[in-house]
């Protein structure tokens, strides 16, 4: 039996409704809770997907930008439950509780921040890339660690969810909600942008750069900005990750944050619109009921996910519809 | 064998039938780095759970992986879907932070056998939350009244660079009086240390103080032994603790330490303790699973007068500390900390283990700095 | 700042910068021939440090601890190789990425399951402890001075195998044409294994060497995995010189900005806020290096293939 | 006579002690194809490279319609009108005939930047790479995967994308390579119908295609042009013959 992409997608995103309003009638907040963090790192792998699926660009750095989203909410809001303005010498900023302040001050430093670490990383390729893209994000994990004024190691704690214009926050199907829809934009925006001439353009560059060039377009521009605006979606989700925690710290931005991303997307299937969907569902239910039988739970883990690498290229996707993904 | 049973059973772990009145909820770290402190906690913990015969407590255990987010989402599911009474097992102050604050304010007890950070003792205090280890300067606090009496005047200090290790010097300095040859922050996880050790030698210190929790303290403590520098070296228990020691082995013996337990305090609840928790786990307690172990009993003591549902009269039962500690005398300040002796102790060797010996008592009947910013 | 603190901190960057190298050597000889992204790498040293401990443990002998370690972790190497691996060389290196990655949950839990949480005991030999008067006054551990001879010997020893041998031979022609070693008759996959049960060998060897002097736990191996590869990523990948290169930089600059950086500081801010930053600085050092290098040399010091 | 398209002069490189190329000229004029050949090892990968900017060249110059294009890199080449096919087919293995089409559509008008509409229903996109692929004859193949393509629908894939471009030069690197018999025959007609669109620079080893196709034909030995002429010139060139026939014997 070979399911079309399309069903699959669909039943995929309905599941995910579902689940949480099956959980609601049945006053299981926790499972709404399960699903939501599942939505906000799907969110965080599209992110990545644009630059890793189309792109080729094999970042192992994207907590850089989940942390940034994270610390941007977390420092606002620190601001703004302490009555404090951000001081920069000549000016000052007071902190904000609005969570769509909270975004857009949290998609644009990432946006600046991610034009930044691109352009000196697509200089390299290949390993180097990966390794390049590392180290910035050990740059930033190090300096969090070390950053006193907002808890360093520690991180940072709001004690409340902040605040989204008619809605309470707290209640977990509400801020489930918020997530899910910004789940949805993002996925309607990587299926507009995969099958839109940038997304072809960049998809060619990955396989490869020379015919892309002997068109006459430059791939490492095209790779740039799939690389800022990879950044900035993984950074919006950090934000949200940051506001269901009630809780930032460095780990936001380890290594092995970038790794699990990759992971999410390779189980459902790379370059693929629901890959880091099916990915981030699979994951965080392999964590709750593996975790949940035993505490070598890692080892099952890394058993599947070997399997996967030697059985299952394309992932769960490739699995069901018998199709590979892209290769990176 | 028990033990491993024990050790599996990180899901819900039933002290008693299903007809559990109470219902506690422990998030400490089962695996990964830093695994064998939760895992006294929890066995400490257990055992005077066990003890008590009760069979209206329910525990619930889950493994954090000294993940801050996996604490956080542990905790929403204890609170949200288990609807928990009272929590507790958290080791490391970040995860506590990430934890406590928004735990105690959806009205669950939050008891913890371990962490204390400072924020939490000072403004940040709160009625349902109760330490019943130490602040988390305590113990340096000690150590730095330690150097005074043992007369060392030039020390040299060092500590990795995240805010427990600053707090951890800036307790040390509040009571020792000498003068500094050395102030020294070395990197989170490091683990070579011929570098500081250097230093150390060229500093003309006469006296060493170090916080290296974990894998850390280990390496440094073979290192410094291995480099011929032979100056004392104090610090907190934890880098001396029973299930590191043997690790450490050698390099470890006539360290000074500072600790609010060991072994050989004198007195019938700790001797009973020892005992019955080497024969039920086949290894020595640390302070952890004291640690464990008193929080357990705390609670027992206060289920005994009221139940949680009535939170005003379970809190003032929990703030009498009306139980029997391994650490003997025990009290609550008023920003629900302990008063408590603590201990500087002497890394010995017992046959073929090494542990710990009391050499004299560092500071008594000590609380903390905090107590006055507490406003409950 | 005296002469004799500078020269036993670049002593200390030297022995560090060799262990590296141990860990780097490896990772590189399966990256240049094989073109393999081995993450599992840090596991190995990881059972050669278990292995020297369990075995120094019953036995005693520290030596006998050494042999157990390279033994282990060549066998762990080799069986790796032939079950996992194998398969992945003409994989694209994401499926290399995560299928070594899960090899390392599978190493460290399953280390965990076998030999607890809590850390092992492995303590240097009796007659390399203590320190030993260099010329100039300068006291300095015999062990770590051991580790610095060993270190260079495995660094000649490497060159000489790849220069002198034949099977030094067969590792250069794979390393600049795999289709070419294979129509020389040479068997592939027995050289695959042979040089990932060296790499293996050597991280071990690093693992067991190092344990003695730090703690021998589950998850040793990642911080160290990390380190390897800002080596070889500096060195150039596929460069066993870059890696020595790599590695000696590596060390030098993390001893020595720990030590310097907040003396620095400390000219301009006072003492307590220079020692914050300028370790907080110092941490961040080998990864700065690393950016400049690559953006310096986008295929490392000495690299040539992308 | 009118100006050359493309005109090359001087060019020059050496790898260490091996010079590449060594002062190479040559001009493709307004519909010509002109035709190189050589031994293997002649030069001729390295001057297309120095041609399309792939390469920096130690020396010399490269005009297009009379505009010196030198320190272009290989996109601005492109955009200036110059057209390339690979040797080794570089297509997009993974996409459809149509998207690698579409591709250079995108290309040719230069505008990547559009991240909404689909590049598939964007009409004057589509309509340009529908007019190349009927051209080479591919329009049955037009959603086929090109992994699963033939190598001769391969290669003819590559002129399509190059004609997507509308340039004012081809550059083709041996597009015969591979073919069988029957495959040249087509494809030489066809670049026979290329030449009045645009002249085509032709490096070749299929010497029957070259004489049929070829309105002049320079000789590269050694990095160097011995010979420059008609098919006849060359045919009958006694240098020629020693250098290079005389070679393959």
């Amino acid at each position: 039996m070979r399911l079309k992409e399309t069903y699959l997608n669909a039943a995929v995103l309905l599941g995910l409704l579902a689940v949480p309003l099956f959980a609601l009638v049945t006053d299981e907040p926790f499972t709404i809770t399960l699903v939501t963090r599942a939505v906000i790192l799907a969110l965080a792998a599209v992110g990545l997907n644009i630059a890793l699926g189309i792109g080729g660009l094999v970042s192992f750095g994207h907590a850089v930008f989940f942390g940034l989203g994270g610390y941007a909410m977390g420092i606002l809001a620190h601001h703004a439950q302490t009555y404090t303005a951000m001081d920069f010498g000549a000016f000052s900023i007071a902190g904000t509780k609005v969570m769509p302040v909270i975004w857009v001050v949290a998609v644009t430093l990432c946006a600046l921040v991610a034009l930044l670490i691109g352009l000196l990383s697509l200089r390299t390729s290949g390993v180097y890339f990966i390794m390049i893209t590392l180290a910035f994000g050990q740059m930033f994990f190090y300096f969090a660690i070390s950053w006193a004024q907002y808890g360093g190691e520690d991180g940072l704690s709001i004690y409340v969810r902040n605040d989204f214009p008619g809605l309470n926050t707290l209640v977990p199907i509400q801020y489930f909600g918020i997530c899910f829809v910004l789940l949805a934009l993002a996925l309607l925006l990587f299926h507009r942008l995969q099958n839109a001439p940038f997304g072809l353009a960049l998809n060619a560059a990955r396989q490869t750069a020379a015919r892309v060039e002997t068109v006459g377009l430059t791939p490492m521009h095209l790779k740039l900005v799939a690389f800022v605006i990879s950044g900035v979606i993984t950074g919006l989700a950090g934000a949200l990750f940051a506001d269901l925690n009630r809780f930032v710290s460095p780990s936001m931005f380890s290594w092995q944050l970038s790794g699990e991303l990759i992971v999410l997307i390779i189980i459902g299937g790379v370059g693929r619109l629901m890959g880091p969907v099916i990915g981030a569902c699979v994951f965080v239910a392999l964590e709750h009921l593996l975790g949940g039988l035993t505490v070598y739970w890692h080892i099952y883990l890394g058993l599947i996910l070997l399997s996967i690498v030697l059985f299952a290229r394309g992932g769960v996707i490739g699995l069901l519809t018998g199709k590979e993904g892209a290769h990176v | 064998m028990k033990h491993l049973l024990l050790a599996t059973a990180a899901a819900v772990f039933c002290a008693g039938s299903a007809l559990a009145d109470t219902k506690i909820g422990m998030i400490t770290t089962l695996s990964g780095g830093g695994a064998g402190l939760g895992i006294d906690v929890r066995d400490g913990f257990m055992l005077a759970i066990a003890q008590s015969g009760r069979n209206d407590v329910e525990v619930v255990i889950e493994d954090d992986q000294r993940k801050p987010d996996i604490a956080v989402q542990l905790a929403d599911r204890m609170i949200q879907s288990e609807r928990v009474d009272i929590m507790t097992g958290i080791i490391w102050s970040n995860l506590a932070m990430a934890v406590i604050p928004s735990a105690v304010n959806q009205n669950v007890f939050y008891l913890s056998p371990n962490a204390g950070p400072s924020q939490l003792a000072g403004p940040g205090c709160h009625q349902n939350y109760f330490n019943v280890a130490w602040q988390n300067d305590n113990l340096h606090e000690a150590a730095g009244s330690y150097a005074n009496s043992a007369d060392y005047t030039n020390s040299f200090i060092l500590a990795p660079n995240y805010p427990a290790g600053q707090d951890a010097l800036t307790g040390y300095k509040r009571m020792y009086e000498g003068a500094l040859a050395g102030e020294v922050f070395t990197q989170l996880g490091q683990t070579d240390y011929a570098a500081e050790i250097a230093q150390i030698r060229a500093s003309g210190a006469d006296s060493v103080f170090f916080f290296l929790p974990g894998g850390m303290g280990i390496s440094f403590l073979k290192q410094y032994a291995d480099s011929g520098v032979d100056l004392p070296v104090v610090g907190p228990a934890f880098s001396f603790d029973q299930g590191i020691l043997q690790a450490v082995g050698d390099a470890a013996l006539g360290v000074v330490n500072t600790s609010q337990w060991n072994k050989d305090i004198d007195n019938p609840t700790n001797a009973a303790f020892v005992e019955s928790f080497s024969a039920e786990y086949g290894r020595l307690p640390s302070l952890y699973a004291s640690q464990g172990f008193d929080t357990a009993n705390l609670i027992l003591s206060a289920l005994d007068k009221a139940s949680p549902s009535d939170a005003d009269a379970f809190r003032e039962a929990l703030r009498a500390a009306d139980f029997d500690s391994t650490r003997g005398d025990f009290a609550f300040d008023t920003n629900q900390h302990p008063i408590q002796d603590i201990y500087a102790r002497e890394v010995i060797q017992e046959g073929d283990v090494f542990t710990n010996k009391i050499i004299g008592v560092a500071l008594e009947d000590h609380s903390n700095v905090y107590a006055d910013q507490c406003k409950m | 700042m005296s002469a004799i603190l500078i020269i036993e901190q670049v002593l200390n960057g030297l022995q560090f910068g060799v262990m590296l190298f141990l860990m780097a050597a490896g990772l590189t000889l399966i990256f240049g021939v094989m073109g393999l992204i081995n993450l599992a790498h840090g596991s190995l040293y990881m059972v050669g440090a278990f292995a020297a401990a369990a075995v120094a443990g019953v036995t005693g002998s520290f030596v006998l601890g050494l042999i157990a370690a390279l033994i282990a972790a060549a066998c762990a190497g080799a069986i790796v190789e032939m079950v996992v691996i194998r398969r992945l060389y003409k994989a694209a290196h994401l499926d290399q990425v995560l299928a070594t990655f899960a090899l390392i949950l599978i190493f460290s839990e399953g280390t965990r399951w076998v030999f607890g949480s809590f850390p092992l005991f492995l303590d240097i030999p009796d007659a390399l402890s203590g320190p030993v008067t260099l010329p100039g006054g300068i006291q300095y551990p015999l062990y770590r001075l051991t580790l610095i001879a060993i270190g260079l010997a495995v660094a000649i020893g490497l060159w000489a195998l790849i220069e002198k041998t034949r099977i030094g031979i067969q590792i250069r022609a794979g390393e600049n044409d795999r289709e070419m070693i294979a129509a020389l008759g040479v068997d592939i996959s027995r050289l695959y294994t042979i040089i990932f049960a060296l790499g293996a060998a050597l991280a071990g060897l690093a693992g067991a060497l190092v344990g003695a002097i730090q703690s021998v736990q589950v998850g040793m191996g990642e911080p160290v995995l990390i380190l390897a590869f800002v080596v070889i990523v500096i060195g150039g990948i596929g460069s066993i010189r870059g890696a020595f290169i790599g590695a000696l930089l590596v060390g030098l600059t993390d001893t020595l900005g720990g030590v310097f950086l907040p003396e620095l500081f400390k000219l301009f801010m006072d003492t307590g806020a220079a020692q914050k930053s300028g370790s907080a600085i110092a941490s961040m050092g080998i990864y700065i290096l690393m950016g400049l290098v690559l953006i310096w040399r986008p295929t490392g010091l000495f690299g040539t293939r992308a | 006579m009118s100006d050359p398209v493309l005109d090359i002069s001087n060019l020059s490189k050496s790898f260490g002690a091996l010079r590449a190329t060594d002062d190479v000229s040559l001009t493709l004029m307004p519909g010509e194809i002109h035709a190189i050949i050589g031994p293997n090892g002649a030069g001729k990968s390295t001057l297309i490279k120095q041609i399309c900017g792939n390469l920096r060249s130690d020396a010399g110059r490269v005009h297009l319609m009379g505009r010196d294009v030198s320190s272009f890199s290989t996109q601005a080449r492109a955009n200036a009108g110059l057209a390339r096919t690979f040797q080794i087919s570089e297509l997009a293995m993974e996409d459809s005939v149509l998207e690698n089409v579409v591709l250079g559509a995108i290309g040719a008008e230069a505008r990547p930047w559009r991240f909404w509409r689909k590049a598939l229903d964007t009409p004057a996109l589509v309509e340009r790479a529908d007019a190349a692929l009927d051209r080479v004859g591919l329009q049955g193949a037009r959603d086929v995967i090109c992994a699963n393509l033939s190598h001769g629908q391969r290669r003819q894939l590559e002129v399509a994308v190059a004609l997507t471009l509308a340039p004012k030069a081809f550059v083709m690197d041996e597009p015969m390579a591979g073919l069988g018999a029957e495959g040249s025959k087509t494809l030489t007609g066809f670049l026979d119908s290329l030449r009045d669109e645009a002249p085509i620079l032709l490096v070749e080893h299929d010497m029957d295609a070259v004489f049929a196709l070829a309105d002049r034909i320079s000789v590269l030995v050694y990095g160097k042009i011995i010979a420059t002429g008609t098919v006849d010139d060359i045919r009958s060139s006694a240098v020629v013959r020693d250098a290079y026939l005389g070679e393959e014997a």
